[in-house]
C-alpha cells in the first residue's frame, strides 16, 4: 500500500465524512414530510415545533457555535414577528416578501446590538445586557399600543395566498408545507455554513478565544457577523409564527420565550444543529402531554428534567446519545479485538 | 539597520506600577533572539504588547518597517507576527487537523472566495488541508491528527502549540517558554523541531532553560524589572557580571 | 426642594430594599463564583417561612427574622450537599440550568403547599405608617429597612475583612489550591459561605414580602432585579452591591416621579448604561489570571 | 477504525431520529384515542400554569362547580370538559389549542379564554369552524365583534368602569386622579372613566400609568398626593400589583388625608381580599360580582366551589360557572344536537340567574348585560369582603 495514497484518503475522508449528509439526516427530513400525510390533524402543532426548532437553531449558532450566552434572543424573534405582522396588517399580504422584510429588520437590530456585546465583561455581563435589551423592547411594544396593539395583540394580520395559489387553511396544511420548506432551506444554509471554514473558525472561537485571536481570527467582526445572521434567522422564525397564526401577541418578545428557548436548546444539545429541533419537539410535546395530565405540575417535571440533565446528561439528548454510542463502540471493540 | 521586529522606547504602566520601561528591542531578519530574565521581569507583558493584546502606554512597535502599535492582534498575525503560549492554549474539542486547517484557512481567507469561505465544506480546500497535514507530519503529529486535542499527551500538545503558530506562516515567531512543563526526557523532540525551523523565520524565544537558550540563540536580551539590562551574544551575556548578579545573587 | 428630598429618600429606601434582597446573591455569585439563579428560591422560602411562623406559630415579626435566617441557611446546606456542590467547577451555563430547575421545582412545590394566591403579610403596627420629619413623610418600614441594610453592610464588611473566617473565604476564593495547602478546609468554607448567602437571601425575602408580595412565582418574577443589582455592583463586592442598589433605586424612583411616561424603561436602561460603562461592575474586580 | 467512526456517527443520528420519531408517534397517537360517543365536549382554553395559573384555577373551578350542582348529564348527553393550558397570554398556543380541539377532539363548544389576545387569535378559527365559543373572562370590548360565534358571560371593562364614574359624580367628587396599569386594559379603563366622568362635568386632574413589572409604587402615589385630588380611580392588575399599590396608598397616608380610593372590582378581587387585609378597608369599587352577594344561587355556587378549591372564588370563577350554565341551556334547547348557528341563536338573548344576580346575553352584540354593584370593603367575621350597597341595573357595554 502506497504511503501517500493512504495518507491522502485518511485525512480527507475524515473531513468529508463529517460534511456529508448522513442517511439519518435525510431520514429526519423525509419523516417530517411524512408527518403531513400521517398526522393531518397535528400539522399546526408540528409546524409550531418546527418554528421553535428554527428559532433554537439560530440560538445554537451564537450559543453553541460562537459561545455567547444570551437571554434576550426573543428580541429578534419578536422584531421579525411584528415586522411581518405590521406589513400584513397594513395591506401587504404576500408572505414570502414578509419573511424577507422580517429577516432584514431583525438583522439590522442584531447588527446594532452586537456592538453592545463586544464591550467585554464576562458571560454574566453579556447575559444581563441581552436580557436588558429584551426587556426594554418588550416595554416598547407594550407602550406603543397604537402600532402594536400592546398586550391585546396586533390584530388584522391577513396573510395572502402562498405563491398566489395556496391559502392558509383550518387544518394548517399550507402552513405546514410552508414552514417545513423555509425551515429546511434555512437549516441547509446554516448547516453548510457551519461546515465551512467560517464555521470552523467559529467553533475555534468558542473553544478558545485567546488562541483564536492569536491565529488571526478577527473575533469581534466574527461575533458581529454571526450575531447578525442568527438574528436574521430568529426574525424569520418569528415571521413564520406570525404568518401561520395570523396574529401577533406581545409574548413574542417576552423573557419567558428567551428562557424557554435556552432550555429547549440545552435539552436538545448545543452545537449539534439538530439539537434545537429535537429539544423543541421534546419540550413542546412534554409540555403539551404533561400539562394535559396535570397542568399545575408541568413545571415540577421540567425542573426535574433540567436538574437530571445538568448532573447526568451533559450535552443534551444528542450529547447523551453520542455517549451511548461511545459505550457501544467500546463494547464492539472488546468483542472484536 | 533594517530590523524585522523592533520596539522603540516601549513603556507600559498599570497605575503606578511600571512593567515595561523604555525597552528598545530589535530583531534582525532570521534572528534567533532569546529574552531571559527572572520571574516577574515583564517578559510576558512585553510579548502581549508585541502581539497587541496589551496597548503600550507610550512608545511603538514596528514590524517589517511598519508601525503596528495601533493595529489589532489579528491583523498583526496577518502581517506575519505569530506566537506560542507558555500554558497550552489550544482548542480542546477540535482535532489537530481541524485546528491547523482552521489556522491556514484564516490565513488564506482573503484569497478564498465567499462560497468557499462560507458555504462549501472545509474539505473542498484540499490543498490547504494537505498543507496542514504536511505540517503536522513534520511535527510528528500525523498519527494523532484525527483525535480531539484534549486527549493528546502533554508533549504532543506542546508540539501542536508550535504547529498552530507555524501554520500562520510567520515572519516573526514569538516562542513563550516552549519547553515549559515538558519532562526532561521528552524535550528532545521539541528541540529538534526548534532547530529545524526555516532560517527565514525570525524567532524571539522566552525561556528559563539556560541550556536551551545558549544552544539556540545568537543574541540574548536580559530583562530585569521591565528594563533592558543588557543585550549581546551568548558569550557576552555569559561573561557579564550584572547578569550573574541577577541570576545568582550578590554573594557569587 | 421638599419633593426632591422626598424622592431622594424614597430612592434610597427602594435601593435599600433592592440591596436586602440581592446581597445574598452577591455572596454566592461573587465569592463562590456560582451562578445561582435560584437565589430567589431561598428568598421565597424566607418569605413563606415568615408568613407561616407568624400566622401558624404566632411568633412576632422581629423574633421571626433571625429564625428565618437560620432555617434557610441550614436548609440550603442540604441543597448544597446534594446538588450545588457537584457543579462548582462546571460552566456557568450548567449552573444556570441547575438553578433554573430548582426554581421550577420550588414554584410547583409552593403552589402545591400554599396554593397559587398571594400570601397575606402583616407587619407590626409600629412599623407601618409614616413619620413626619420637617414636612417630609418618611415611611417607618423603609427607615427600618435602611437600618437593617446599614447593619448587614457593616456586619458583612467587618466579617469579610476582619475576621478569620473572612480571611479564609478570601483565601479560598482567590486560590483554592494554595488555600488547601495552607490547611484551610475549602469545602467547609464554601459550605459556610453558601449558607451565609442563602440565609441572607431568606432574610431579604422575609423583609421584602411586605413590599413585593409573595406568591409561588416570586423566585422568577424578581430574578431580574437580583441579577441586575449584583451584576451592576460587581459580584462579590458588598459595597458595590450597596452602591448599585442605591444608584438604581434613586434612578428608578426619580425617573418614575419626574418622567412617569418612561417608568418601565428606566431601570433596564440604567442597567445597560452602567454595564457598558463598567463591564465588570461598579466595584467588580477583573478576574486576574 | 475510520470506517467505524463513520458508522458511529451514523448510529448516533439514527438513534436520535428513531427516538424522536417514536416520541412523536407515541405522543401524537395518544391523541387519537378520544372516541366520539354520546357526549358533548367542551374545550376549555385557559391558563393552568405559570404566572396566571390563578385564572385557570378559578375558571375551571367555576365550570366544575356548575356541573357539580347540576349533574354532568343534559338532554341525555354526558358533558365532558377538555382543559387545555395556554400558559398565559400566548396567542399562538391558544390558536393551536383551539385548532386541535376543533379538528382532533371535535369539541362542540369552546370556552374559557382568560386573556384578550388569546380570544382575538382564535376568532377566525371559530368563525371558520362555526364553533359556539363562550368567553368566560377576557374583558376587552371589541372581542365579541371579531367573530359571530363569540358570546361573552364575563364583563367588559367600560361596563364596570362607567358606573363607578357616575357614582363618583353623584357623590360630589369633581376632581379625580386616575392611575392605571400600563397595558391595554389599563388604557381602556382610563379612557372609559375619563370619558364618562368628564361628560358629566367632572375633571380628571392627573393620569398615571404604572409599568406592569414595578415592585415600587412610591413615586406614583406621591404624585397623586402632591396633586391633591378628591379621589383616585385606580385600575391595576389583581395580585401583587394590587397588594403593593394598596399598601403604598395606606403607608403614604392618602386614605387618612381624605383622598378616596375608587376602583373596579378586578383590583378588589375577592380572592386577594385577605392578602390585602386592612389596607383595603373602605375602598369603593364597582363590579358585577362579590362573594358577599346575598342570593340562593350564590350560596349554591360557593358550596359547590369549595369542593374543588379551599380558597375563595372570584368573578372569574363565576364566569366559568355562568359559561357552563349557558352551555347547558343550549344543549337543553337543542336537545343535544349541537349546531353552531342554532347554538348562537339560542345564546342570543339568553337570560340566566347567576350567582352575581340576573344576567342576559345581548341579542345584538352577544355581550353580557348585567347589574353592576357599587361595593365597599368591610371586615365581616374576621374576613374581608366587598359589601354591595348600590346597584346599577342591567348595564350594557358602553364601549360598543
Amino acid at each position: 500500500m502506497s504511503d501517500t495514497l493512504a495518507r491522502d484518503s485518511r485525512h480527507l475522508t475524515f473531513l468529508r465524512a463529517r460534511e456529508r449528509w448522513k442517511p439519518a439526516e435525510i431520514a429526519f427530513w423525509f419523516a417530517l414530510v411524512g408527518v403531513y400525510f400521517v398526522f393531518p390533524t397535528n400539522l399546526i402543532f408540528v409546524s409550531q415545533i418546527l418554528i421553535t426548532g428554527l428559532f433554537a437553531l439560530s440560538l445554537d449558532m451564537i450559543l453553541g457555535y460562537a459561545g455567547i450566552v444570551t437571554l434576550g434572543h426573543a428580541a429578534f424573534f419578536g422584531i421579525g414577528a411584528y415586522a411581518a405582522g405590521l406589513m400584513a396588517a397594513h395591506g401587504w399580504h404576500e408572505p414570502l416578501s414578509g419573511l424577507l422584510v422580517a429577516g432584514l429588520a431583525a438583522g439590522i437590530a442584531g447588527y446594532l446590538s452586537s456592538f453592545l456585546l463586544s464591550r467585554g465583561g464576562g458571560d454574566l455581563t453579556r447575559l444581563m445586557i441581552t436580557l436588558g435589551i429584551g426587556l426594554l423592547l418588550f416595554e416598547v411594544a407594550n407602550s406603543a399600543t397604537k402600532y402594536t396593539g400592546g398586550v391585546d395583540g396586533l390584530q388584522g394580520v391577513e396573510v395572502g395566498k402562498l405563491f398566489g395559489v395556496f391559502g392558509f387553511d383550518l387544518y394548517g396544511k399550507t402552513a405546514y408545507a410552508y414552514v417545513l420548506g423555509i425551515a429546511f432551506l434555512l437549516f441547509a444554509f446554516t448547516r453548510s455554513m457551519m461546515h465551512s471554514p467560517y464555521g470552523l473558525a467559529l467553533r475555534s472561537m468558542r473553544e478558545n478565544q485567546t488562541r483564536a485571536l492569536a491565529i488571526g481570527i478577527p473575533i469581534s467582526a466574527c461575533l458581529t457577523n454571526i450575531y447578525t445572521i442568527a438574528a436574521v434567522i430568529a426574525g424569520i422564525a418569528g415571521a413564520l409564527l406570525t404568518q401561520t397564526t395570523q396574529f401577533v401577541g406581545i409574548d413574542v418578545l417576552s423573557f419567558q420565550r428567551s428562557a424557554d428557548l435556552l432550555i429547549i436548546l440545552i435539552i436538545g444539545g448545543t452545537a449539534t444543529l439538530y439539537g434545537g429541533f429535537v429539544g423543541a419537539a421534546v419540550f413542546m410535546l412534554a409540555q403539551d402531554r404533561l400539562s394535559n395530565l396535570n397542568p399545575q405540575y408541568w413545571l415540577f417535571w421540567l425542573g426535574i428534567i433540567l436538574i437530571v440533565m445538568t448532573l447526568y446528561l451533559r450535552g443534551g439528548m444528542l450529547g447523551g446519545l453520542s455517549r451511548l454510542a461511545d459505550l457501544y463502540r467500546h463494547w464492539r471493540n472488546k468483542e472484536r479485538p | 539597520m533594517n530590523a524585522i521586529l523592533q520596539t522603540r522606547d516601549l513603556w507600559k504602566a498599570f497605575g503606578g506600577l511600571i512593567v515595561t520601561k523604555d525597552v528598545n528591542l530589535s530583531l534582525a531578519p532570521g534572528a534567533r533572539h532569546a529574552l531571559i530574565g527572572p520571574n516577574g521581569a515583564g517578559k510576558t507583558t512585553l510579548i502581549n504588547q508585541l502581539t497587541g493584546v496589551l496597548r503600550p502606554s507610550s512608545g511603538s512597535v514596528w514590524l517589517d518597517g511598519a508601525d503596528i502599535t495601533r493595529i489589532p492582534p489579528n491583523e498583526r498575525v496577518y502581517r506575519g507576527l505569530s506566537r506560542t503560549f507558555q500554558i497550552n492554549t489550544l482548542f480542546p474539542r477540535l482535532t489537530p487537523l481541524e485546528a491547523v486547517t482552521n489556522t491556514i484557512c484564516v490565513r488564506e481567507r482573503k484569497r478564498l472566495n465567499i462560497l468557499k469561505r462560507r458555504f462549501f465544506g472545509v474539505s473542498r480546500c484540499s490543498t490547504l488541508i494537505d498543507e496542514a497535514y504536511a505540517l503536522l507530519e513534520q511535527l510528528n503529529l500525523a498519527q494523532d491528527c484525527l483525535v480531539e486535542t484534549h486527549t493528546l499527551a502533554y508533549g504532543k500538545q506542546r508540539l501542536l502549540e508550535m504547529a498552530l503558530a507555524l501554520a500562520t506562516r510567520p515572519k516573526v515567531l514569538l516562542l513563550d517558554e516552549p519547553a515549559a512543563g515538558v519532562p526532561e526526557g521528552e524535550s528532545d523532540e521539541l528541540f529538534e523541531v526548534l532547530n529545524t525551523l526555516p532560517k527565514e523565520i525570525s524567532i524571539l524565544l522566552i525561556e528559563h532553560d539556560m541550556n536551551l537558550v545558549f544552544n539556540f540563540a545568537d543574541r540574548i536580551t536580559v530583562l530585569v524589572n521591565g528594563e533592558e539590562l543588557v543585550t549581546g551574544t551568548p558569550s557576552e551575556i555569559a561573561d557579564d557580571p550584572r547578569v550573574r548578579e541577577v541570576y545568582l545573587g550578590k554573594g557569587h | 426642594m421638599l419633593s426632591l428630598l422626598g424622592v431622594l429618600f424614597d430612592g434610597l429606601a427602594y435601593g435599600a430594599l433592592l440591596f436586602v434582597i440581592s446581597v445574598g446573591l452577591s455572596i454566592t455569585l461573587g465569592l463562590m463564583g456560582f451562578n445561582n439563579l435560584a437565589h430567589g428560591v431561598f428568598a421565597m422560602a424566607g418569605g413563606y417561612l415568615l408568613v407561616t411562623l407568624m400566622s401558624k406559630a404566632g411568633i412576632g415579626f422581629l423574633p421571626a427574622l433571625p429564625i428565618v435566617f437560620c432555617i434557610v441557611a441550614v436548609g440550603s446546606l442540604v441543597l448544597e450537599r446534594t446538588l450545588y456542590r457537584q457543579l462548582y467547577k462546571s460552566t456557568p451555563l450548567d449552573q444556570v440550568l441547575l438553578s433554573v430547575g430548582i426554581i421550577f421545582i420550588a414554584t410547583a412545590g409552593t403552589t402545591f403547599l400554599w396554593g397559587p394566591g398571594q400570601q397575606p403579610v402583616v407587619i407590626p403596627e409600629w412599623l407601618s405608617g409614616q413619620y413626619s420629619v420637617l414636612g417630609l413623610d418618611l415611611s417607618r418600614y423603609r427607615l427600618f429597612l435602611m437600618a437593617i441594610v446599614a447593619g448587614i453592610t457593616l456586619a458583612l464588611v467587618f466579617g469579610l475583612e476582619r475576621t478569620r473566617f473572612g480571611a479564609k473565604i478570601r483565601a479560598s476564593v482567590d486560590n483554592q489550591r494554595t488555600a488547601e495547602s495552607m490547611g484551610i478546609r475549602v469545602e467547609r468554607v464554601f459550605q459556610m459561605t453558601f449558607a451565609l448567602g442563602s440565609g441572607l437571601a431568606g432574610l431579604g425575602g422575609a423583609l421584602g414580602v411586605d413590599v413585593l408580595g409573595l406568591d409561588p412565582n416570586f423566585a422568577i418574577k424578581y430574578l431580574v432585579y437580583f441579577l441586575l443589582v449584583v451584576v451592576v455592583g460587581g459580584p462579590g463586592s458588598v459595597f458595590g452591591t450597596l452602591l448599585a442598589a442605591l444608584l438604581l433605586g434613586v434612578a428608578d424612583i426619580a425617573g418614575k416621579y419626574y418622567v412617569p411616561q418612561l417608568g418601565a424603561f428606566i431601570i433596564y436602561a440604567a442597567m445597560i448604561f452602567l454595564l457598558l460603562l463598567f463591564p465588570h461592575g461598579l466595584l467588580g474586580r477583573r478576574k486576574s489570571k | 477504525m475510520e470506517k467505524q467512526r463513520h458508522n458511529l456517527l451514523t448510529i448516533v443520528h439514527d438513534v436520535a431520529v428513531f427516538l424522536m420519531v417514536m416520541c412523536g408517534i407515541v405522543a401524537l397517537a395518544t391523541d387519537q384515542a378520544h372516541a366520539a360517543g354520546d357526549t358533548i365536549k367542551v374545550g376549555i382554553i385557559t391558563e393552568m400554569t405559570g404566572t396566571f395559573a390563578d385564572f385557570g384555577r378559578h375558571i375551571v373551578g367555576g365550570a366544575k362547580a356548575y356541573m357539580k350542582v347540576n349533574g354532568d348529564t343534559v338532554a341525555g348527553k354526558k358533558v365532558e370538559l377538555i382543559i387545555r393550558d395556554t400558559t398565559g397570554p400566548v396567542p399562538d398556543v391558544a390558536k393551536r389549542l383551539a385548532q386541535e380541539l376543533i379538528v382532533k377532539d371535535k369539541v362542540d363548544f369552546i370556552a374559557g379564554l382568560g386573556f384578550t389576545p388569546n380570544a382575538l387569535a382564535i376568532a377566525p378559527l371559530v368563525t371558520e369552524a362555526k364553533k359556539p365559543t363562550i368567553i368566560m373572562n377576557a374583558a376587552t370590548s371589541i372581542i365579541t365583534t371579531k367573530s359571530p360565534y363569540f358570546a361573552r358571560v364575563s364583563m367588559t371593562l367600560p361596563q364596570v368602569t362607567e358606573p363607578m364614574a357616575q357614582w363618583a359624580f353623584k357623590k360630589g367628587y369633581r376632581k379625580i386622579y386616575t392611575l392605571v396599569a400600563d397595558y391595554g386594559p389599563g388604557h381602556d379603563a382610563e379612557a372609559a372613566f375619563k370619558k364618562a366622568f368628564t361628560k358629566m362635568g367632572g375633571e380628571v386632574i392627573g393620569e398615571s400609568r404604572v409599568p406592569l413589572k414595578s415592585p415600587e409604587f412610591g413615586p406614583y402615589v406621591q404624585r397623586i398626593k402632591d396633586a391633591k385630588p378628591q379621589a383616585v380611580f385606580a385600575f391595576v392588575m389583581p395580585g401583587e400589583m394590587a397588594v403593593a399599590f394598596m399598601k403604598t396608598y395606606n403607608e403614604r397616608g392618602l386614605a387618612k388625608s381624605g383622598i378616596k380610593l375608587l376602583s373596579t372590582g378586578d383590583v378588589m378581587d375577592d380572592a386577594v381580599q385577605d392578602a390585602l387585609g386592612d389596607h383595603a378597608l373602605g375602598v369603593i369599587s364597582s363590579h358585577q360580582y362579590s362573594v358577599a352577594h346575598k342570593s340562593q344561587e350564590n350560596k349554591n355556587f360557593l358550596a359547590a366551589y369549595s369542593k374543588f378549591d379551599p380558597q375563595r372564588p372570584n368573578f372569574m370563577a363565576v364566569g366559568g360557572y355562568d359559561g357552563m350554565a349557558a352551555i347547558y341551556n343550549v344543549i337543553k334547547q337543542l336537545n343535544g344536537k349541537i349546531d353552531g348557528d342554532k347554538a348562537m341563536a339560542v345564546l342570543k338573548g339568553m337570560k340566566l340567574n347567576s350567582p352575581r344576580g340576573p344576567i342576559q346575553i345581548d341579542a345584538a352584540t352577544r355581550d353580557v348585560v348585567q347589574n353592576i354593584y357599587i361595593r365597599e370593603v368591610k371586615k365581616v367575621d374576621g374576613h374581608y369582603y366587598n359589601v354591595e350597597f348600590e346597584t346599577f341595573n342591567a348595564v350594557k357595554d358602553p364601549g360598543k
